[in-house]
């Protein structure tokens, strides 16, 4: 299966996109999410433990990923 | 396209822990928190009358602007970019923390995104209470965790023409 | 009438303890603190406009304002009575004391002053600076001493048509 | 000798006037004036130690006042 992935910021450039589809296992965890994106280019941008949001709340690394959630990997925050 | 918190038209949204003062003065509705994320100039005073209530004696703000200086580089612009869904969504969940934890508060804030130039605002918060101490640590507390957990990102425009997204985390 | 502060004309009211950073940006002449007692509704956008600068990234307001109840009694208005020559003076000292222990903050303040309805603004306090945690602390501090210093007096009206000078002193 | 003094809110009402002028023997410290006043129909508003200012600066009470100073006797302030 594949997780379409929102991305923004710093985090689309690198990947070159503000939405892409991550290729993974099922069932899949954030973090097993995190690992296959290292993998693509751009990946390399990723931090020891990114931020990520699923249906608009953070979760953390550990959460599980269904089908249909939307999914946000976050750069670094800097609002205000 | 301004995306308006739909918060504001659900009762669910009422703050559960928000004080109701009998009396034929004093009475107090729960304030809703009014948060949104906007594309265009903030309207301070607009913002302002949004905690406006006659029991209200102390209005604290925090305007973020723009400055020309940031880690020793000019600054010429920055741009603001938001998940802006969930960006709304967190600052309701923000001032609805707020409201818990002070009784009384009365919250509204708007976030700016697009390209501001220097002295413009992309950040108001506003707190109004019956007495100052509380409408001042609800600034401060928003302020603070605003910056920790919204997803926003700003990009500075430097005198060079170069840009680059803020990474607060680096070191 | 308005009596305006005489000290911003007058160079020698220049804050010597404020900060002149060199360089192309960043470059900030010591900013004279402002302030004013005033008869007519207070400016809130004109008074920040007093402390913007290219290099401030943080603005912090108070606002003071007439509320509906005081010490449990029903309030319907405010007289504010000031010796306005010397509480324009002690904001100034106020102001600048500020200025000196806070190397950098940009201040306006003006207390307004006659007879004011439920929800009108009686004291604005504005602070602007490079960063946030010492524009909050200087609307703060401020507010905290001019409460103690000022000479400035406040009668309230009740719904029964009874008017009282406040003592914040009484027990 | 008498010292004009300016009033103020509760004390104005109290003493019937904004400007008042009170009798004291000379030279005379801020102490002395207050004295003065306590004597005075109102007086019995004036606290232990109430706030006075000298050319619109506060003094304490065992500031000398010297002929034209611009003294007043000030009630507890409520600004804000």
């Amino acid at each position: 299966m594949s997780i379409p992935v929102l991305l923004f910021a710093s985090y689309a450039d690198a990947f070159g996109g503000r939405r892409i589809d991550v290729p993974v296992d099922s069932p899949c965890a954030v973090a097993d999410l995190i690992s296959a994106m290292r993998m693509l280019p751009g990946g390399h941008v990723l931090p020891k433990e990114p931020l990520v949001a699923l249906n608009q709340a953070w979760v953390t690394s550990s959460h599980p990923i269904s089908v249909g959630d939307e999914v946000a990997v976050i750069p670094p925050v800097a609002g205000g | 396209m301004k995306w308006r918190s739909s918060h504001r038209s659900q009762g669910a949204e009422q703050v559960p822990g928000a004080a109701v003062t009998p009396g034929p003065h004093g009475i107090e509705a729960p304030h809703t928190p009014y948060v949104a994320i906007v594309e265009s100039p903030i309207d301070i005073p607009a913002l302002m009358a949004r905690v406006e209530s006659s029991g209200v004696g102390a209005i604290s703000l925090f305007v973020g602007t723009v400055r020309d200086l940031n880690d020793g580089q000019a600054v010429t612009g920055i741009d603001y970019e938001a998940y802006q869904p969930m960006a709304e969504l967190e600052l309701g969940r923000i001032a609805r923390e707020a409201a818990t934890e002070i009784t009384g508060i009365r919250v509204a804030i708007e976030h700016r995104v697009g390209t501001l130039r220097v002295g413009e605002a992309s950040i108001v918060i506003v707190a109004g209470h019956a007495r100052r101490a509380p409408a001042m640590a609800a600034t401060q507390r928003i302020i603070e965790v605003l910056k920790q957990r919204v997803p926003i990102w700003k990009r500075e425009h430097y005198v060079s023409g170069e840009r680059h997204w803020v990474d607060p985390t680096a070191c």
